[in-house]
C-alpha cells in the first residue's frame, strides 16, 4: 500500500473514531473549567446513547422516520444535561467528594440504563434503529487531491459537528464573557464571587454543558457504529475522552488534537496489521501502541497539564 | 451629622464563635476611617457583612442614610461599595484587564470587547494615579501592582466607598506611600474609604478617625487627630503595649553564613541574585531590607537549598552549603520561618503537633527505626505549645484552625526548638497585630543573645530597623550596602533600596 | 467529640439506608417486590454458610483494590490504574504458580509476591512519570490500563495457553484455594486470600499511622510543598506511594490468580475489581477498616445480586443502582449531617 | 423425539440412570454468559431452544424452566450452583468459559446432572465426568459452507475473515471458512484478523474497513458483538453503490445487514442451531436419557449447523454447490479442517 493509501484509510478511519471522544471531551472541559472534576463522563455517554437509540427507536416505530436519529441526538443532550444535575448536586450542593461522585455516576449510568432497557423491551439490548446516519464524501471538497480523500470523503456528520463544536467551544471559553466567567470559576471561585457572579449558577451551567456534550458524544458512537444499545455499547471511551481533555491540558482545540491522536493511533494500530511492512509486528505491539504512544507524548513534549485551580474543592462562601 | 455608611448592632455568628457582637461603625463621606483590631477582632468579618459575602444575625446597615439589605456582593456594587480583600481576589491566569472587567465585561458582537476595556482601564488608572500594565497576566505582577488592579476593580464599578482590608500588610515602603498618596486623591475626589490595618503609624499618617474592635466588641471611635498610637495600641489590645524592642548591643563571634559571589536563577531563567556576598556572624541579626521581588526570596532559597545555585558558595561554619538537598541543609544548622506559611510552613491539615514535628520527625525521639512515635510527638508538641504560648485547643487540633498569629508561633517554636546555628526569619511578623508582633522579635532577640546567627528578611523598614544589629540593603539581586542599624534611618534605607548608593551618600 | 464519633458512625448507614429505600423505590415502581427482592437479597449475603463465604471470597479482591485506590489517595495521587495492575498481578501470581517448583512454604508466598511486585512495576510507570515529568497519573493510570489488558492477553496467548482459553492450572503448592473453608461454607469459593487482604488491611494502617513514611506520605498528599521544605523528597514519595499502591493492587491479582481460580483466563473485557476499588476506597473513607467494611458491603451486595435475580427475578443491574446511590449519599454526608444537626437542635430546642 | 444422531450418543449415561420424570415435575435451567438471553447469540439461541422445550411440554416459565444471567465470570459458579441447590434435574452452562464452573460444581455435586456448550469438560486426569453431558457444534463444517460461497462469490478473489478473541472455539471458524474458500478457488487471497475483544465495534469497523479498502469484497465475521461494526462498515459502503458483503455467523443475520429498502448486505449467515442442540437434550434428560459424560457433536447431519434460511442474495449455484459440499462433508469424503495444521494438511490436500 502507498502512504497515501494508508493515510486514506487511516485519517478518516481516526476522525470519525475521535469524534466521540472530542464531544465527550468538550463537555468535561465545561465542568472542569468551571472547578468540577467530571469522572463520570463515561456515565454520561452511556445515558446519552441510552436516550438516542431508545427516542429513535421509539420514534421510528411511530413512523417518524430519518427525523427520529436527529431528535434522538436532541433527545440525549436534554437527558443527559439533566442526569448530570445529579453530579452537580452532589458536587456544588453537598460538597461530595467529586471524585467520588463521578464515580457513582458511572455505576449508575449503567445500571440505570440497562435496568430500563429490561424493563422496556424484556431484554438486556436494544433491537437496530433503521436511520443510522452513514458516511458521506462532501460534494466537491472531497474531489481536491490530497486533501479531500483524507478529510472529506467518508466522513460522518458528526465528525464535523464535533470539530466545530469544538471551534465554538474555544471561542466560547476564550472570547466571550460567559466563558471568561466560567473560567475565573474554576480558578478562583472567591474572586468571582466578590465580582457579583453566581458560582453556584456557573458550575451547574458547566456541569450540565458536561452532561449535554458528554451524552452528545455517546449518542454520536451509537447512531453512527453500533445503531443499538446495550451495557457494553460505551466501554471506556469516557475514560479516553477524560485522557484526552488531561492531555489537551484543558483546552478546546487541544482536547480535540488529543482527541485525533487517540483515533489516529488506534486507527493506525488497526490498518497497520494490514500493512505489509508492519504485518509481520506482533499484533500485541500494535494493540497497545495507541496506548503507549500517549504515554511516550505526555512524558517527551506534552509533560505537565496542569487543571484549573480550584478543579476539585466545593465552593463554600467566605472560606479563604 | 450624615454618614455614609452606618452599620449599628451588627452581629455575626460562626459556628462556635460571634465574630461580631453588636458592633456600630460609622463613617462620614470623604473621610478615611480606620478600623483596628487584633488578629481575629472580627474586622474582616464586619467588613464581609457590609460587601455582601455574610448575612448578619442582627443589626441594621444604611447606606447614605437609606438603610439597605446587602445580600450579595452585587448589591454592594450596586451601592457602591467596593472591597479591596485582604487575600487578593485576582485570577492568576487572567491578565489585569480582564480580572477588572470579570462580572461586567463590555462586549461586541457577543465577544468581550477586550481593547475597549483596557483603553477604559488605562484611563482610571491614569486619573487616580494607578500604575499598571493593562494585558500583563496577574501571575506575572509585583504584589503591588496586583493591589492597584484590586483597587482598580472596585473603581471600575464606579464605587465611591472602598473597603481596604490590611492593603499595607504586603506593600514595600514605596509602595506604601504611592497607596497613600492614592487614598488621599481618592477622598480628594469625594471618595469614602475604610481601611483595616494593624499598622498604628499608618493611621495616624492618613485616616480621620478610627473604631477600634476587641475580640469581636467595638470599643469606640476616636478622632485621630485627638489621640496618640500609644492610646490606639492600648484601645485594640486592652493593656499597656511596648513597642520598643528591648535589646542590648550585639556581641558578634565568629561567622556562621558565609555567602560569596552567589548567582540564582528563577523558575524564568532570570538571574535574581547576582554574585552576592554576605556574612552573619553569631551573635547578630543581620536585616535584609529590600523592595520585594529584588531577589530576597531566591537567596533565603538558595542558603536553605530549596533552589538550585548557578554559582558562587554558601558556607555554613566552614562548611559548603551548596549543592545540600533542604533536609541536608536543616541537619547542618539552619532554621528557617519561611515566608509563606500556608504554603511552606505548616501542613494545613496535620495537627499542631504533627506540624512540629515536621523537621524532625524522622529522627530519635520522635522516631526509631522508621517507627514513629506519636506519644512523643505530642509530648514535645505539649511542651513548645506551652513554652511558645501558642494558642491553640490542643496539640491535636489542625493547624487550620489556628489564627495567622498562632501558626506563625508555632512555626517559630518548631525552627528555634532545633537550636540552629543559623535561624533565617522571612517576614516573620506579615499580617500580625501588634501582640503577636511583639512576642516575635523578642524571641528573635532571645536567639540572638544566646549566640545564634539571625537573618531576618522584611519588607517592614520599622521591623528591620527595631530588631537587626545590621542591616543589607539588596537592590536587584546585589547587596548594595551594609550599614548599622544604630547608625542608620528610614531615609537612608529607603534611598539605597532604591538603588542609590551613591545617592544615598550625597545626603548625608 | 463524641457526636463526631457517632456521626461517623450514623452517617454511612444513613446513606445505606437511603440508597435501599430509593432502591426499593425504583422496585416498586417498575413492577417487582421490594420486600420480596431485598429478602432473596439478604439470603442471598448471610442467610446460609455458602452465602457467607461467597461474599468473603467477592470482598477479598476489593478490600485489596480499595487498599490500592485509598493509599494513593492518601498521598494525593489518583490512582486510576489499579485495573490493569489488578491484571498483570493476577499474571505474575499464576505465572509463578505454574512454573516454579517448591514446597508450599515458599511457593505461595513466592507467587503472592509475584503479583504485588507485577503491580508495583505496572504503579511505577505512572509514579515515576508523575515524579520526573511531572505527567498528569490519571491519563497514565488510563493508558496504563490499556496496555496491561492487551499485553497480559497476549503473553497467556503466546505462552500459557491450554484448551479452554486459559492458563494450566496453579501448583497445589501455590494454591490458597482451602478444601476446609470450603467444606464448612458448602462449598462456597472462600479462600485463605481473606486473611492476605486483612493483613493487607493491618499493612497500611501500620504503614501510615505508625511509620515515619507513613508520616512522610500523609504529609506530601497534604502539602507538597511543605513537604519538600521539610526536607522530604516529594518524587521519591510519589514514587514508593504508587509502587505500594501497585503492591496491593497486584496482591488483589493474585487473590484471583491464587485463590479463586487457580488460573488466568484470556480477558474479554475488563475485571472491574479496580474500578469498584475506586468506589470502596471512597466508601470506606480511605482507611482500612472503612474499606474492609465497605468492601463487606459490595462483595455482599454483588454476590447476593444473583440470589435476588434467581429468587426475586429482580434484574441484577438494581443492585448496581443502589450501589451507586450508597456511593451517592455518603459523598453527599454533608447533607445528612446538616440534617442530623437540625434535628438535634430541635430536639435540644423542645427539651 | 431423540435424534440427536451422533454416533456417541446412543445408550442412556451412566448418570441419568434411565428415570424419567413427569413433564411438570421436571425443571430446568441454564447459566447465561455475560451476554445475557438476548445477545443475538448462543446465549439467545440457548434459551430460545428451552423456550421451545418449554412449550412443547407444556412447562411453566420460573418454575420449570428458567435462566440466572451472569454479571460477571465470578459469577458462573454461583448460578450453576444456585440451580443445582435449587434442585433442577438439569442444568446447562452456556458457553465454554462455563468449563471449570461446571466441572467444579459437578465434581462436588454428584447427583446432579449439568450440561455445557461448547466445549468438552473432562476431570483433571482427562477421563469425561459422569454427570456432565458435552455439547459441541461442528462449526468448522458450517463455516466451510460459507467460504465456498465467499470463494465462487467473490470478484476480487479476495475475502476476509474477522475474528473476535483468538482461540480454539474461533479457530474452528476460520479454518473451515479458509478451507472452504480454498476449496472452490485456490487462488483467493484471505485476510484474517482478530478484533481482540467481542465487544468492539468500533474496532471491528475499521478493520474491515482496511479490509474493503484493500480490495476483499467478502467478509465473515465470528466477532459476536464486534461484528456489529463489520455490519455498519458493509453498509456504509454499500450505499454509496459499492459491491461487497458480509456472511454473518450464529444466527440469520439478513436482519443487521439491511439498508435501504429491502437490501442487505448479508450474503448469508453460518447458523449454529443451539437452541435445537438445548431442546434434544433437555428432552432427552426428562425422558431419562441423560448422555452424561458424553460428547454430543451437532453438525451438517443434523441440522443443527447450516448455512441460513436468508437465501436473497444467493444465487442457484451458490446452493448447488452448498448442496455438493454437504454431501461431501456428511458422507465423510471431506475431512473439515479445526486447527491451523489441520488447515495446513488440508492446503495440500487442495493443490
Ligand atoms: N469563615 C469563617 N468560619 C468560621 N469562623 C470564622 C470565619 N471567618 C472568621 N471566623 C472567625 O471570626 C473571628 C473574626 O475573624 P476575622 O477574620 O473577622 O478577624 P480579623 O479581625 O479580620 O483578623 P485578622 O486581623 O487576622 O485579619 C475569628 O475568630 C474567626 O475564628
Ligand atoms: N474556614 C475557617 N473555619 C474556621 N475558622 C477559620 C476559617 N478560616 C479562618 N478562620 C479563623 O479566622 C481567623 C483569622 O483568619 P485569617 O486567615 O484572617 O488569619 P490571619 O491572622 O489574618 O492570617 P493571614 O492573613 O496571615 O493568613 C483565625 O482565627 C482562624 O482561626
Ligand atoms: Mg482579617
Ligand atoms: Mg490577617
Amino acid at each position: 500500500m502507498s502512504l497515501m493509501a494508508v493515510l486514506a484509510l487511516v485519517v478518516p478511519a481516526a476522525i470519525y473514531a475521535a469524534a466521540p471522544l472530542m464531544l465527550t471531551a468538550l463537555g468535561g472541559l465545561f465542568s472542569e473549567r468551571s472547578g468540577v472534576i467530571n469522572i463520570g463522563l463515561e456515565g454520561l455517554m452511556v445515558v446519552g446513547a441510552f436516550s438516542a437509540i431508545v427516542t429513535t427507536l421509539t420514534l421510528e416505530a411511530a413512523g417518524v422516520g430519518a427525523a427520529s436519529t436527529w431528535i434522538g441526538l436532541l433527545a440525549a443532550v436534554v437527558i443527559g444535561a439533566l442526569f448530570s444535575l445529579i453530579h452537580g448536586l452532589a458536587s456544588i450542593h453537598f460538597r461530595a467528594d467529586q471524585v467520588v461522585s463521578g464515580v457513582a455516576i458511572n455505576l449508575l449510568a449503567v445500571g440505570l440504563c440497562v435496568f430500563l432497557i429490561k424493563l422496556m423491551y424484556g431484554k438486556g439490548q436494544t433491537d437496530y434503529i433503521s436511520n443510522r446516519f452513514y458516511r458521506f464524501d462532501v460534494p466537491v471538497l472531497s474531489d481536491i487531491p490530497v486533501i479531500g480523500p483524507l478529510f472529506f470523503s467518508s466522513t460522518y456528520i458528526t465528525s464535523f459537528m464535533a470539530i466545530a463544536l469544538a471551534v465554538i467551544v474555544y471561542f466560547v471559553i476564550y472570547f466571550t464573557p460567559f466563558g471568561l466567567r466560567i473560567r475565573s470559576v474554576g480558578e478562583h471561585p472567591q474572586a468571582a464571587d466578590t465580582m457579583g457572579i453566581n458560582v453556584t449558577r456557573m458550575r451547574y451551567i458547566g456541569v450540565m454543558l458536561s452532561g449535554a456534550f458528554g451524552a452528545l458524544g455517546g449518542a454520536a458512537l451509537a447512531v453512527t457504529v453500533t445503531g443499538n444499545f446495550s451495557g457494553t455499547t460505551i466501554a471506556g471511551q469516557g475514560f479516553m475522552a477524560l485522557a484526552a481533555l488531561i492531555f489537551g491540558k484543558w483546552h478546546p482545540l487541544g482536547a480535540m488534537g488529543a482527541a485525533l491522536f487517540f483515533g489516529f493511533a488506534q486507527a493506525l494500530s488497526i490498518t497497520g496489521a494490514q500493512i505489509p511492512m508492519l504485518s509481520s509486528v506482533p499484533s500485541v505491539f500494535l494493540l497497545i501502541a495507541p496506548y503507549v504512544l500517549t504515554i511516550l507524548a505526555l512524558a517527551g513534549f506534552v509533560g505537565r497539564s496542569e487543571g484549573p485551580k480550584a478543579l476539585g474543592s466545593a465552593y463554600l462562601k467566605g472560606s479563604r | 451629622m450624615s454618614y455614609v455608611i452606618e452599620m449599628n448592632g451588627i452581629r455575626k455568628e460562626f459556628p462556635g464563635i460571634v465574630a461580631n457582637d453588636n458592633i456600630t461603625l460609622q463613617v462620614k463621606k470623604g473621610e478615611i476611617h480606620a478600623l483596628l483590631g487584633e488578629n481575629g477582632a472580627g474586622k474582616s468579618t464586619l467588613m464581609n457583612v457590609l460587601f455582601g459575602l455574610y448575612q448578619p444575625e442582627k443589626g441594621e446597615i444604611k447606606v447614605r442614610g437609606e438603610k439597605v439589605n446587602i445580600t450579595d456582593p452585587n448589591a454592594a456594587n450596586r451601592l457602591g461599595i467596593g472591597m479591596v480583600h485582604q487575600h487578593f481576589m485576582l485570577v492568576e491566569k487572567f491578565n489585569v484587564t480582564e480580572n477588572i472587567i470579570l462580572g461586567s465585561e463590555p462586549t461586541k458582537g457577543g465577544k468581550i470587547n477586550l481593547k475597549k476595556a483596557a483603553k477604559e482601564v488605562a484611563e482610571i488608572s491614569k486619573k487616580y494615579g494607578l500604575a499598571v500594565d493593562p494585558y500583563a497576566k496577574v501571575e506575572d505582577i509585583s504584589v503591588g501592582m496586583q493591589q492597584r488592579a484590586e483597587i482598580l476593580k472596585t473603581l471600575y464599578r464606579g464605587a465611591d466607598i472602598l473597603i481596604f482590608d490590611e492593603p499595607t500588610a504586603v506593600l514595600t515602603p514605596q509602595e506604601i506611600k504611592e497607596l497613600m498618596g492614592i487614598m488621599k486623591t481618592l477622598v480628594a475626589e469625594g471618595k469614602s474609604i475604610i481601611m483595616i490595618t494593624h499598622k498604628l503609624k499608618e493611621i495616624k499618617a492618613i485616616c480621620d478617625r478610627c473604631t477600634v474592635i476587641r475580640r469581636g466588641v467595638g470599643i469606640g471611635t476616636v478622632d485621630v487627630a485627638d489621640t496618640d498610637t500609644q492610646q490606639l495600641a492600648n484601645m485594640m489590645v486592652g493593656r499597656e503595649v511596648n513597642f520598643k524592642v528591648d535589646k542590648t548591643r550585639s556581641n558578634p563571634k565568629e561567622t556562621v553564613l558565609n555567602v560569596s559571589d552567589l548567582t540564582v536563577k528563577d523558575s524564568r531563567g532570570i538571574e535574581m541574585v547576582k554574585s552576592l556576598s554576605l556574612n552573619i556572624r553569631a551573635g547578630e541579626i543581620v536585616g535584609l531590607a529590600g523592595v520585594e521581588g529584588n531577589g530576597q526570596s531566591e537567596l533565603i532559597e538558595a542558603i536553605t537549598g530549596l533552589k538550585k545555585i548557578q554559582s558562587g558558595t554558601i558556607e555554613l561554619n566552614g562548611k559548603k552549603l551548596n549543592g545540600l538537598s533542604p533536609r541536608k541543609v536543616t541537619e547542618a544548622g539552619v532554621g528557617h520561618i519561611p515566608e509563606d506559611r500556608h504554603k511552606l510552613g505548616l501542613v494545613l491539615d496535620f495537627t499542631v503537633g504533627e506540624n512540629i514535628a515536621l523537621q524532625t520527625y524522622y529522627k530519635k525521639p520522635l522516631s526509631k527505626f522508621f517507627m514513629m512515635s506519636y506519644k512523643a510527638v505530642y509530648e514535645k508538641a505539649e511542651e513548645l505549645i506551652k513554652d511558645y504560648d501558642v494558642r491553640t485547643p490542643s496539640a491535636y487540633t489542625p493547624a487550620r484552625a489556628l489564627s495567622g498569629g498562632n501558626q506563625q508561633k508555632a512555626i517559630i517554636a518548631r525552627e528555634v526548638d532545633r537550636s540552629p546555628d543559623l535561624l533565617i526569619a522571612a517576614q516573620p511578623t506579615r499580617g500580625l497585630d501588634v501582640g503577636a508582633i511583639e512576642t516575635i522579635h523578642q524571641r528573635l532577640v532571645k536567639e540572638r543573645d544566646k549566640g545564634r546567627a539571625v537573618l531576618l528578611m522584611s519588607l517592614e523598614l520599622d521591623e528591620v530597623l527595631n530588631v537587626s544589629d545590621r542591616i543589607a540593603v539588596i537592590y536587584d539581586g546585589e547587596i548594595v550596602d551594609i550599614v548599622n542599624a544604630h547608625e542608620t534611618n528610614e531615609q537612608q534605607l529607603g534611598l539605597l533600596m532604591a538603588g542609590g548608593k551613591a545617592k544615598a551618600g550625597e545626603t548625608e | 467529640m463524641s457526636r463526631g464519633r457517632i456521626f461517623n458512625i450514623a452517617i454511612p448507614l444513613i446513606a445505606i439506608l437511603l440508597g435501599m429505600l430509593v432502591g426499593g423505590i425504583i422496585m416498586l415502581v417498575s413492577g417487582y417486590d421490594p420486600i420480596s427482592g431485598y429478602s432473596a437479597l439478604f439470603n442471598g449475603i448471610l442467610s446460609e454458610p455458602f452465602y457467607i463465604g461467597e461474599t468473603v471470597r467477592a470482598m477479598t479482591p476489593l478490600i485489596l483494590s480499595g487498599l490500592a485506590v485509598a493509599f494513593a489517595y492518601r498521598a494525593g495521587l489518583l490512582n486510576i490504574g489499579v485495573e490493569g495492575q489488578v491484571l498483570v498481578g493476577w499474571l505474575a501470581a499464576v505465572y509463578v504458580g505454574i512454573v516454579v517448583e517448591a514446597p508450599m512454604i515458599i511457593h505461595l508466598p513466592l507467587a503472592i509476591l509475584a503479583g504485588a511486585a507485577a503491580g508495583a512495576l505496572w504503579a511505577f510507570v505512572p509514579g515515576l512519570l508523575k515524579a520526573k515529568f511531572h505527567v498528569n497519573e490519571v491519563i497514565v493510570c488510563i493508558m496504563m490500563n490499556y496496555v496491561g489488558y492487551h499485553v497480559v492477553n497476549s503473553i497467556i496467548r503466546a505462552y500459557l495457553i491450554v484448551p479452554g482459553e486459559r492458563t494450566d492450572n496453579i501448583q497445589p503448592t501455590a494454591s490458597l484455594q482451602s478444601a476446609f473453608l470450603e467444606s464448612i461454607t458448602d462449598y462456597s469459593r472462600i479462600h485463605y486470600g481473606i486473611i492476605v487482604a486483612i493483613l493487607a488491611c493491618i499493612f497500611m494502617w501500620f504503614l501510615l499511622w505508625k511509620t515515619s513514611l507513613g508520616y512522610e506520605l500523609r504529609s506530601v498528599g497534604f502539602n507538597q510543598h511543605a513537604s519538600r521544605y521539610a526536607g522530604m523528597s516529594v518524587g521519591r514519595n510519589v514514587m514508593i506511594t504508587m509502587i505500594i499502591s501497585g503492591s496491593f493492587a497486584g496482591l488483589a491479582g493474585a487473590m484471583q490468580g491464587l485463590g479463586m481460580y487457580g488460573y488466568m483466563t484470556i480477558l474479554t473485557g475488563f475485571t472491574n475489581i479496580g474500578f469498584d476499588g475506586i468506589a470502596v476506597a471512597l466508601l470506606g473513607a480511605n482507611s482500612s477498616i472503612g474499606i474492609f467494611l465497605s468492601a463487606f458491603l459490595f462483595g455482599g451486595l454483588k454476590s447476593g445480586a444473583s440470589t435476588m435475580q434467581s429468587q426475586a427475578g429482580v434484574p441484577v443491574e438494581l443492585i448496581d443502582i443502589v450501589i451507586a446511590l450508597i456511593i451517592f449519599f455518603v459523598a453527599s454526608s454533608y447533607i445528612i449531617r446538616w440534617a442530623l444537626l437540625r434535628i438535634q437542635k430541635k430536639k435540644e430546642g423542645n427539651q | 423425539a431423540c435424534g440427536s444422531g451422533d454416533d456417541n450418543s446412543s445408550g442412556g449415561g451412566e448418570a441419568g440412570e434411565g428415570e424419567s420424570t413427569e413433564p411438570s415435575e421436571f425443571k430446568v435451567g441454564m447459566v447465561t454468559d455475560v451476554g445475557g438471553i438476548d445477545d443475538k447469540s448462543f446465549n439467545q439461541s440457548a434459551w430460545e431452544g428451552l423456550q421451545a422445550f418449554g412449550e412443547e411440554q407444556g412447562l411453566e416459565e420460573n418454575t420449570n424452566f428458567s435462566y440466572l444471567q451472569s454479571g460477571s465470570l465470578d459469577e458462573f459458579e454461583p448460578n450453576l450452583r444456585q440451580l443445582v441447590r435449587d434442585n433442577y434435574d438439569l442444568s446447562w452452562g452456556i458457553g465454554f468459559l462455563m468449563e471449570d464452573a461446571i466441572r467444579t460444581v459437578a465434581t462436588q455435586n454428584e447427583d446432579a446432572q449439568l450440561a455445557i456448550v461448547d466445549t468438552v469438560v473432562n476431570d483433571a486426569d482427562g477421563n469425561p465426568i459422569p454427570n456432565i453431558a458435552n455439547i459441541t457444534f461442528k462449526e468448522h463444517e458450517g463455516s466451510f459452507l460459507v467460504g465456498v460461497i465467499a470463494g465462487l462469490r467473490s470478484e476480487t478473489d479476495k475475502v476476509g475473515f474477522v475474528g473476535g478473541v483468538e482461540g480454539e472455539l474461533i479457530k474452528k471458524f476460520e479454518n473451515g471458512f479458509k478451507a472452504g474458500v480454498k476449496s472452490v478457488n485456490p487462488d483467493a487471497e484471505i485476510e484474517v484478523q482478530y478484533v481482540a475483544d467481542f465487544n468492539d465495534p468500533t474496532k471491528a469497523q475499521q478493520i474491515a474497513n482496511t479490509m474493503y479498502s484493500n480490495g476483499t469484497d467478502i467478509i465473515y465475521h465470528s466477532a459476536g458483538d464486534s461484528g456489529n461494526g463489520v455490519f455498519t462498515e458493509a453498509i456504509n459502503r454499500a450505499r454509496n453503490g459499492e459491491n461487497i458483503w458480509v456472511i454473518g455467523v450464529d444466527r440469520d443475520q439478513y436482519a443487521e445487514g439491511e439498508y435501504g429498502t429491502d437490501e442487505s448486505v448479508t450474503l448469508t449467515s453460518m447458523v449454529k442451531r443451539t437452541d435445537q442442540a438445548v431442546q434434544i437434550v433437555s428432552e432427552d434428560t426428562m425422558n431419562g436419557n441423560f448422555p452424561g459424560g458424553e460428547i454430543l457433536e451437532f453438525g451438517l447431519d443434523d441440522s443443527a449447523i447450516d448455512i441460513a434460511e436468508s437465501e436473497q442474495n444467493l444465487t442457484d449455484e451458490d446452493l448447488s454447490a452448498v448442496e455438493d459440499y454437504k454431501g461431501q462433508i456428511t458422507a465423510g469424503e471431506i475431512e473439515v479442517p479445526k486447527t491451523d495444521e489441520e488447515y495446513e494438511t488440508f492446503l495440500e490436500t487442495v493443490e
